[in-house]
This record gives structure tokens, sequence and C-alpha cells, in this order.
């Protein structure tokens, strides 16, 4: 099955919604179909192809070449096949997704994988507020699969989220793991402030040290054995935890006492640095 | 002030507690002034959430907030002790950085705060009507605001669909500003971008918006020249009795009539069903 | 002029049941004569007068705050989209204003009582209802837990008392009175409640609910006020409360009273684990007096937001559910407590709740004296009447339904004993033609010469949940509103008021007391009656031998 | 010049909205605002009747109502992606007006409260 390429011939002006760019769609869709499929640029509902030059037909295998920043609701809710993006894209990429996988070479914007239940997406860029958080309103934030950010990251990254993983490259912003009741965020280079405020469950792991919220107890260096499990696991996606307890620990911070939680955030803390503590 | 039978003697049966970062003049109208360092307010209200659940923390924690262990019990002691508890709260905690957030912890705390004695809560809704604005919209899309009719039904996002975000990344082609002066107050990109785009200005004034706009209709002032209606921050709605006759039309007729030249062109949304099962 | 042929008619007003019988209308009534005009054929059709709902939550600042709360519901449920000629809108737990009309029309339903306006809010509660398209409207008046009605209570002054309610019925452009846990939702200004007809009342050494409603069913029938008491009882929600709602019902002979929601009041057992169902109990005392109407608040599984002015039950079931918490209050009149809530069949109480709501339908055995409701949106939300009607009608389907139930709620419910099926006659009687008499609108749910020509025209149709939840046509005044599920005309409904009369003097004694309390201008209070479109004022009743 | 009083009269200039003000004021001007408070007085006392300004502007030059309006709703209906915003220091009725426009057009619509 070949692969179907969308190329963006005309920038839209204003935001374009285009929730049918997905595997499950396009992949039942002849060539005359997928270009004559509806997108809204703003108020206004047009063709596909004002917009994109369609090459190929009937494969949930897209590729997608162009600045994307305005196209919104890449992927969302798919089910299956792949979405790969050269370029930046917009906001809710596979919000929603249950299955499949997304790839962005550039930057995603705000709710990358809100909501999402299952699936891989891999942002080699930055991406913006809200990652795999809950919509406003829901109880809920993401509820499995595994999102991946290279970059940084905007406020609220896994906000509500119940259960998979998010792992942040770059520093995230404030709110980290916001209400979180479940599920594991890695922080590979810090964030912000209020990181784990309010969260119930869940694991927060920041391999750089955190500005604490208040209702968070310290309890010693640990180097739980889950920590291997879960870097061997996220080995394959190019991220490695450090568990040698030679070079150094995890400091566990539980709370939040506010709620009050039982979640957990592991902050690296090499031993050389250890007197600061 | 007034007076009841549960509070007889009007103001001194009240306890008024101010929290600020500085000590203004309604610090010193207060019974009680806590000064909190400024952006502390969430660790302040979420320490206080787990007080109330006899949780521990830090004496030095609590301290970093600008407000000592003492004191913070002794207020928590006295609002158990209330027996009616009203938490007003402003901009300055909602539009600080944690925003939303910070006006959740007040309100959650507020909320948990009923496991003790009865506590309400209330946003201190500057900018005159805005609370009319926000309760109509409720009724009307079923949000209150930062909503799109774009795809012909409401949808919310805020942050998305939010006037400032939505400047700032250029996502709209024209601008229709009412009872308000964005080119006064907003970040410079989105100010910049109301200047690029077609922008449509209703104001009693030639305002900052009026400057950088492509029209601008000049309308009586609510209130005091136009009747109406318009709601106090605790959704009350008041009669308004305007005091002038204005030479200008209201807003209410100017946007009607706008609409109406709108109507008259045909429509762009066709072929649309009445109702859809399963929205975006 | 419109003449509707060969359908076969279900009139409970006339005692109609059934028969074939050509309708005739002219200017929005229906008429003796046909001169010229459309005729519709409905041959093989059900016809009945358009559903009156007595008692729903569908404008005012409860269900508008719920509204802001339930984002999450309004981006998951059905969207009407805007036309030219008519407005966007949200379905779901707390529809929006204009989908609640759609909503309503779309399923037959033509007239509806909005059940509980604090007077200060009745400015609010207006605009909204006149963004309800299409149905015909009225609304009710919080007042039993008014501070200064209770103080005169406590100080015997009781027929000043009756001037000051009817000054606020008038002042709220009310249609009738509800009382919501009378003295309980007064005491939670403090935190407390009063669960039981002789609680003590924050504030009052004398005045207890018991006393409350017995004054209040009292002023209403002598200033004869056409919808009797309207009345939330105290205790709601809590096993063992029947004992609360017979009590009250013991206070209320003599008097007439509507028993708003009655299911939430029906329950035995003294926890949640051992709560069961006493609707037998209830109904056998309800069978036996004729004083009393009420409606079911029946509970259908699945979501909803439960919006009610009985705070204290709602900060309880924000304790039990942990899930969202609004709560309102309104100074010195009344407050609001708002929580999402979701009813499952494998929850016993929730079980327990569903059958209780069917059992009291099915075993108080004068259909003129119940009335379908779920208290929207509390039990269920309005656009789920079809499945009701549906569990009435047939017993085998409640049997299925019934199997999903635990096992442990056997001895628990009746229900499963009961082999009752509604005719469409008795549904036409409950829906309709009940509801309109108990509100007084008698020219309301009945098809004779004269009346509101507001009638719904269904298919025969074995599935009935299908049957009345898609009309063929549905006219509103005479009007063809609805056909085959397209909405085709949205024309605005009236609002029905009443304007009982008072001493006009009592504006002196009163504007002190209100001076010394609120902190709005007394001459501000009244909503004006130019803002309510299209208004309708109801002559008061004169009842027999009671009246003054 | 005769005075008229308005009694209870209400301020929209805060949240507040109090509604107990008397308003003493003649065809031009209001005069005094009996118990507002500083920010109501000025509110009361800085708008008058006077025509200060012209009805309308187009492109910042003097134009007549019938046809700013005209040219607004051409904007407005040209446009893909139009935004109402606002709708704080106006009336209950014009803020009903813009969220009906603002169905009709399809727009953004939002209030001062997401700032």
């Amino acid at each position: 099955m070949n692969a179907i390429t969308l190329r963006l011939r005309q920038e839209p002006v204003v935001a374009l919604e285009a929730e049918v760019i997905t595997p499950d769609r396009f992949a039942e869709m002849s060539h005359e179909e997928i270009c004559s499929s509806i997108v809204y640029h703003g108020k206004r509902q047009l063709r596909l192809d004002e917009f994109f030059d369609v090459d190929g037909e009937r494969s949930d295998q897209l590729i997608l070449h162009g600045d994307l920043h305005r196209v919104r609701h890449l992927g969302r809710a798919m089910t299956r096949g792949s979405l790969t993006a050269h370029g930046d894209v917009g906001m809710h990429l596979g919000a929603h997704m249950k299955a499949g996988q997304i790839e962005v070479f550039g930057n995603a914007s705000d709710w990358v994988g809100a909501e999402m239940s299952g699936g891989k997406i891999h942002v080699h860029g930055h991406a913006g507020q809200q990652v795999g958080a809950a919509y406003r309103g829901s109880l809920a934030g993401m509820k499995g699969g595994l999102i991946i950010i290279d970059g940084s990251a905007g406020i609220e990254v896994g906000m509500r989220m119940r259960r998979g993983t998010i792992v942040i490259g770059g520093p995230a912003k404030d709110f980290v793991g916001l209400q979180m009741k479940g599920g594991t965020i890695v922080l590979r280079d810090g964030a912000e402030i209020r990181a784990g405020a309010w969260m119930q469950r869940g694991t927060i792991i920041s391999l750089k040290p955190l500005d604490m919220m208040p209702t968070f107890a310290r309890s010693g260096l640990q180097n739980p054995t889950f920590i291997s499990v879960y870097s061997s696991l996220l080995k394959p996606h190019g991220c490695e935890l450090p568990n040698d307890a030679a070079a150094g620990g995890y400091l566990r911070y539980a709370g939040d006492r506010a709620v009050p939680g039982k979640g957990e955030i592991l902050v690296w803390q090499e031993h050389s640095a250890n007197e600061a503590y | 002030m007034q007076k009841s039978k549960f509070l007889p003697r009007g103001r001194k049966d009240r306890t008024v507690v101010m929290v600020d970062i500085r000590e203004t003049k309604s610090a010193k109208a207060a019974d009680h002034f806590l000064q909190v360092r400024p952006g502390k307010d969430f660790e302040l209200l979420t320490i206080m959430r787990a007080m109330i659940k006899d949780q521990e923390i830090s004496e030095a924690e609590v301290a970093a907030t600008g407000v000592s262990m003492e004191v913070l019990r002794d207020l928590i002691d006295q609002m158990k002790k209330a027996k009616f508890g009203v938490m007003f709260f402003g901009m300055g905690l909602s539009m600080t950085r944690g925003k939303h957030m910070n006006a959740a912890a007040l309100l959650t705390f507020a909320a948990e705060m009923n496991a003790f004695t009865k506590f309400v809560a209330m946003p201190m809704r500057g900018h005159g009507n805005v609370t009319g604005a926000d309760v109509i919209m409720r009724w009307q899309t079923g949000y209150p605001f930062g909503i799109s009719l774009n795809r012909g039904y409401p949808r919310y996002n805020p942050g998305e669909f939010s006037t400032v975000d939505v400047l700032v990344r250029g996502d709209t082609d024209c601008a229709f500003i009412i009872g308000a002066d964005p080119g006064a107050t907003m970040p410079k990109p989105a100010i910049d971008h109301l200047a690029k785009v077609p922008t449509i200005v209703l104001d009693p004034h030639v305002t900052h918006t009026s400057r950088l706009s492509r029209v601008h209709i000049t309308t009586a002032p609510a209130g005091i020249a136009a009747p109406g209606t318009g709601y106090r921050m605790d959704e009350v709605p008041m009669p308004l009795k305007p005091a002038l006759n204005s030479p200008y039309p209201s807003d209410e007729e100017v946007v009607r009539r706008i609409k109406e030249a709108i109507a008259e062109k045909p429509d762009w949304m066709t072929n649309q069903p009445q109702m859809i099962e399963s929205q975006v | 002029m419109l003449r509707i042929t060969g359908g076969t008619v279900y009139d409970p007003a006339n005692g109609i049941d059934g028969e074939v019988k050509d309708l005739y209308i002219a200017d929005g009534r229906f008429s003796s004569k046909f001169e010229t005009g459309r005729t519709i054929d409905a041959t093989g059709l059900v016809i009945m007068p358009g559903g009156v709902d007595v008692h729903t939550h569908v404008a005012g600042g409860s269900i508008n705050f719920a509204r802001a709360m339930t984002p999450e519901d309004h981006r998951r449920t059905q969207a009407f989209i805007r036309s030219k000629t008519r407005r966007s809108g949200l379905g779901g737990m707390a529809p929006t204003t204009f989908a609640t009309g759609y909503l309503y029309a779309g399923m037959g339903w033509t007239t509806v009582n909005e059940a509980a306006v604090p007077v200060l809010s009745a400015r609010h509660t207006h605009e909204e209802l006149r963004d309800i398209p299409i149905v015909d409207k009225s609304s009710l008046v919080l007042m039993a837990n008014n501070e200064i009605i209770l103080d005169l209570l406590e100080e015997g002054e009781d027929e000043r008392a009756k001037h000051i309610l009817a000054w606020h019925i008038w002042a709220a452009k009310s249609y009738g009175v509800k009382a919501v846990n009378p003295g309980g939702v007064a005491s939670w200004k403090y935190g407390n409640d009063a669960k039981h007809l002789t609680s003590k009342i924050d504030g009052y050494d004398h005045v207890t609910p018991g006393t409350i409603i017995t004054k209040f069913a009292k002023m209403i029938d002598e200033l004869g006020i056409p919808h009797p008491l309207h009345l939330h009882c105290n205790n709601l929600g809590a096993p063992g409360n029947v004992e609360t709602t017979l009590e009250t019902m013991r206070h209320l002979e003599g008097s007439r009273a509507h028993f708003a929601h009655l299911q939430y009041h029906a329950y035995g057992g003294d926890d949640w684990g051992n709560m069961r169902s006493e609707a037998a109990q209830l109904a056998d005392y309800f069978n036996a007096h004729p004083n009393m109407t009420t409606d079911a608040g029946a509970v259908l599984f699945g979501d909803t937001v439960t919006i009610t002015a009985d705070g204290p039950w709602q900060h309880l079931l924000y304790k039990l559910t942990g899930r969202k918490w609004g709560n309102l209050d309104v100074e010195n009149e009344t407050g609001c407590g708002i929580v999402p809530y979701t009813y499952r069949p494998s929850n016993l109480v929730n079980a327990v709740q569903w059958a209780v709501g069917l059992e009291l339908l099915l075993l108080i055995n004068d259909p003129w004296r119940v009335f379908l409701s779920t208290d929207h949106p509390n039990g269920a939300c309005f656009w789920r009447y079809p499945e009701i009607i549906q569990l009435l009608m047939c017993s085998d389907y409640r049997n299925e339904c019934m199997a999903n139930l635990p096992p442990n709620i056997k001895n628990k419910i009746s229900l499963p004993e009961i082999d009752r099926e509604y005719t469409l006659y008795e549904i036409a009687t409950i829906t309709s033609a009940g509801p309109s008499r108990a509100l007084g609108l008698p020219q309301k749910g009945d098809l004779g010469i004269g009346k509101d020509a507001d009638l719904v025209i269904y298919h025969q149709d074995h599935d009935i949940a299908r049957m009345f939840g898609h009309p063929r046509y549905v006219f509103k005044g005479g009007e063809i509103v609805i056909e085959e599920g397209d909405i085709r005309e949205t024309p605005d409904g009236r609002e029905y008021l009443v304007q009982p009369s008072y001493d006009p003097e009592i504006d002196k004694f009163l504007r002190p007391l209100f001076e010394d309390r609120y902190c709005m201008s007394f001459e501000n209070y009244p909503v004006e009656m130019e803002r309510i479109e299209r208004s309708q004022i109801q002559d008061c009743v004169t009842l027999g031998g009671e009246g003054e | 010049m005769e005075l008229k009083v308005i009694e209870n009269a209400t301020c929209t200039f805060c949240g507040c909205v109090c509604d107990d003000i008397e308003l003493h004021a003649d065809d031009m001007r209001i005069h005094q605002a009996k118990r507002a408070c500083i920010l109501g007085k000025s509110w009361f006392l800085n708008h008058t009747a006077e025509k200060k300004y012209p009805e309308a502007l187009i492109d910042g030059q003097p134009a007549s109502l019938d046809d700013a309006i005209q040219v607004a709703a051409n904007y407005l209906y040209d446009a893909d992606m139009p935004l109402v915003y606002g709708m704080s220091n106006t009336t209950c009725e014009a803020q009903k007006e813009c969220v009906a426009m603002a169905d009709l057009l399809g727009a953004l619509l939002d209030s001062h409260t997401s700032l």
C-alpha cells in the first residue's frame, strides 16, 4: 500500500480545521474523494484540494508536507495507520487518538494528544500547551498511549491524565501533571513552577531539579526498580532514565497534600550534587 | 451596610480580611491584612487546602508565601468559626501567573471550607456589564466566553478561541469590537493584528482601538444615555435608567442593523443538516 | 384554517379515548367549523394534546450555572446548526435555551413550567424564558425560605405574610409558588438543614418546617392561585424520608398541594445500604387523599447534572460523589446547589431510585393526579421522556430493564410485582391533560373547541420510545412547528402570570424591611411588566368554601 | 435649564452595579451623582449628551451611520474568520444582538472574561 502524500499548496489565512485528515478516513477513499473532502477555513467549507496537492489514495499511511501550523485536528481520533508531517502542525494533533502512529518533523501547537487513549505521537520539535491534557471540564485527560516531545512544552502537560506516558525532552512550563490521576510524565530537562500541583496519583520523573510545591513531602534518595523497567520500555523511543545507584538516586516527593493525593515526583540527583540538599 | 437579625450591628458584626501583595486603601478598611508575596497566591491557597485537611506543611514552606504559619492558622480558625463566609477575588489573582488556576484554587478552597461552615466565593468583576455577557453567552451558547461558531454551532476552548490568543496567532481576518478598548490594554502583537485586519469599533468615544480601525461608529453610553439591563457580578440583573438623551444610536440598534445587513446577503452555509449527533 | 382528518384521537379532557375524529383549527384554536384551508390526512396516526411539563428547570440562574459547569457534556451532545431563521444550540444535560425549545417541541411538548425562581433572579429567568422558542411557559417563585415572610410567620402575622407573598408573586411576574425544603434552605445559609417537620430552623424559635408548609398552602389557597403550593418536601433523597413525606401530607389535609418529584421522597430504610422503596406506602396514602397531585421525578440511568435549591442535599451529594460541586446563595431568599451525576443500574441506590419513579407512576391509580416528570435535569433530561413512556406502556420492556439491576435489589422494590401497562389514553392524561388541570391552565391539554391548538400527531409504532421521540407533526397554536423531525417554525411562546390581589399599602410595610436586608433598591426589585414578552395573566380562582 | 432627577439609577462602571444612585441632569450633562463612589461619579459626570464625535468614521474620515453600518456588514460578511469581542461596557440587549450576529456570521465570540 503506497502512502498518500499531501502537500500544502495554499497557506490558510486563518485556522484550517481538517479533522478529515486521518488514516481511518483516507484508507477508504479514492483520490477524488480525498480531494473533495471538506475542510473548514474559518467559517467556510472548502474542498481539501483548495489547500493541498494530493497524491495517492486508499491508504492508511499519510505523509504531509508544508507549513501546517494553522492546520488543526490532524489525526483526530485515529485508530490505525500512520500520519507523518514534515513541517509545523497546528492544534489538537492526534486528540482523542486510539491507535496508530503520528510523527512530526517540526513543532506542534497546543493540545497534542489531548484525551488520547492509545497509540504513539512523536514530535521532534517543540509542543505548545496542554500536551496529553483534558479539555476544559473533562474529568480525564490522556488515558493511554505514548507522547514524546523532543523539544520544550507549554503549561499543563498531562493535565488530569489517567494513564499512559508523556516524555518531554526540553524544559516544560508551569503545572506539569496538574490534577494528574495516573500515568507517567518524564521531564528530561525539568520544568518551571508548580509541577504536580493537585495530583491525586501517578508519577512525574524529572532528570533535572524541580521547584517543588510546598504541599509535597520529601523522603530520601531511592532507586526504585520500576525505573529500570521504564527505562527499557522507553529506550526504543530514544529515552533512557538513569538508574545507577552508584551515580545517584531519585529524591521522592509525595503529594499533593492539598488533595490529599498519593502521587509521586521523583527527581534524579547525582551523588556529587547531594550536598545541596 | 445592611443589618439583619443575624448581623444586627451591620459592619461591626462582619470581619473583613484583605489579602494582597501590598497594603492598599482597601487593606486599611479591612479588619486584618495579610501580605502575600507576589506570585505566591496559588501556593498559599494550596497550603490552606492542605491545612484544613490536617496535613502537615513545614513552617518554612508557609513562610515562603509571605505569611507566617501562626497567622495562617489563626486565619483558618477564624474562617471555620464564621457563620457565613464569602471569598471575593479579583484580577490580581486571575490575571497573574497561574491565571485561571489561581481562581480555581480559591474556588476549590471555598468549596472545601463547606466541610466546616458555609462558604461561597465570588469574582469581583470589573468592566461594567461583563457579567451580563457571560450569563447571556451561557444560556444562548452553553459557554461563557472563548467560543467559536464557525461550524454553525457553539464550541468552546479558551486558549484557542480566546481573543488575545486568536489575535496573537493572527487567526482572525476581521474584528468587531464593542464595549471594550483592546487597543489600549492588549499585548502589542495582538494590537498589531487588530491594525492589520479590518476592525470595526462601536464606542461612545473615539478610542485607541477606534484609531486603528477601519470603521468606528459612535454609540450612546450604556446606562447613561442608553436604556436596558446590566448584570451585577453576583448575576442579578438590574434595570438601567439613562439620565441623558444621546444624539447617537444605542449599541443595540447599531448591532441589530449590522446583523440585518449581513442577513440580507446570501448564506454561505448551505446544505447543512438541522442537527448533528457528534461534534468536532 | 386547517383541518386534520382521520386521526385516532386521545383527548382525556373530553373523555375521548381513541376515537377517529376530525379536528378543525382557526386562529390558533380548535374550531367547530372548517371552510377553506389546508387538510392534513392523519389516517392511521395517533393524536394527543401537546405535552405539558409541570416541573422542569430550563431557565434562570441555577440551570445557567449548570451550563457553565458542564462544557464536557456540551461537547459530546447533539448540536443544532444555525440556519438563517433559526439560532444554533446545544442539547445534553443542560441544553441552551434555543435547543430547549427545539427538543421539547421535537417530542410534542408545547408548555413547560420552570419550577424554581428566586425573586432576585426572576428578571434573569424571564430573559431566558423569552429565548426558549416554540413552547408556552410559566414559572414558580421560591418563597418558603424567604426571611421576611418567615419572620412574619414567626410573629404570627399570617395575614400580613399573605399580602407579602402575593406582592412577591407579582414582583417576580410568576405563576405560582414553589416551596423547597421549607426552613432547611434557610438553615443552609449557616451550613445546617431541617430534615423533619419539627426541626429547629436557624434564627427561629416557633416556626418549623411544618408550620411553613401548612401556612403556605393555606395562603396560596386563600389567594386563589390557580396552581396549588408546589412543594419540594424536606429531607429529599435520604433513606427513610418517607416518614417526613407522609407527615407532610398529613399536614396538608384540607389544602390543595402539588408534591414535586415524589420519587426523591419515597424511601425507607435508615442508611444507604438498606435503603428501599416505600412507593407503595406513599401511593396508598396518596390514592386516598384527592387534595394532592404529584409529578414523578423519575430517574433514568445515565449522565445528568443535578440542580436544586436544596443546598444541603447537594453538598451531601458532592461529598458522596467527589465530583464537581457548584453552590449559589441568593441573599435573603434561597440558594442552589449543582452536582453532575451519573445514575448507574449497578448502583443499588440508583436502582432503587429508578424503580421508585416507575412504581409511583404505576401505583397511583388516578392518572389525573400523577404526572410525567424527571425533575429535569435531576432524574434525567426531559428529552428522555419517550423512554419513560415505553417503560410505563410495556411491562415486558420493564422486566428486561430490571434484569440489569443488582440481584440484591430483591425485597427493596415492588416493581417486579406490578404488571400494569399504561394505555395511550392514560399517557395523554399524565403528560398533558392532567398537568394542565393541575397548573390551572384549562386552555391547555384539551382538544375541545376554543382551546389552544397545541397538539401532536404520532405514527403508530410498536417501538413506543421511537413513536414518542419522533412525532409526525407537532402543532403549536395551530401552526406546524415540527414535521417528521424537521423544525418548521420557531414562534415565540407565551408566558403565563398570575396577579393575586394584595393590600397596596403593604409596600410601606415591606420597604424598610427590604432596605435593611437587601443590597438592591426596592424600586428596582420587581420585574417590570414590559419585560415579559407575550404575557398572559391567568385569573385567580375561588376555591369551594375556602376562598375569602 | 431644568434639572431632572433620576432616583435609584444604576451605575455600570464596575461589577458592583450599585442601583441606589440619584442623578441630577439637564439635557446636556449629569451634574450630580449622589451616593455614587468616586469611580461612579467620574463615570456619570464624564459622559455628556454633546455631539463630540462624528456619528461614524470610515478609514478615519467622518462618515454617515448608514454607510458605516453597510461597510461593517461587508467586512464581517467577507471575512473567513470574523471575531466579535468585548461586550463589557454595553447593555444586555446589545450583548444579545452581538451573540445573534456572531451566530449568523459563524464568528469567534469572546468577552473580557478570557483575558
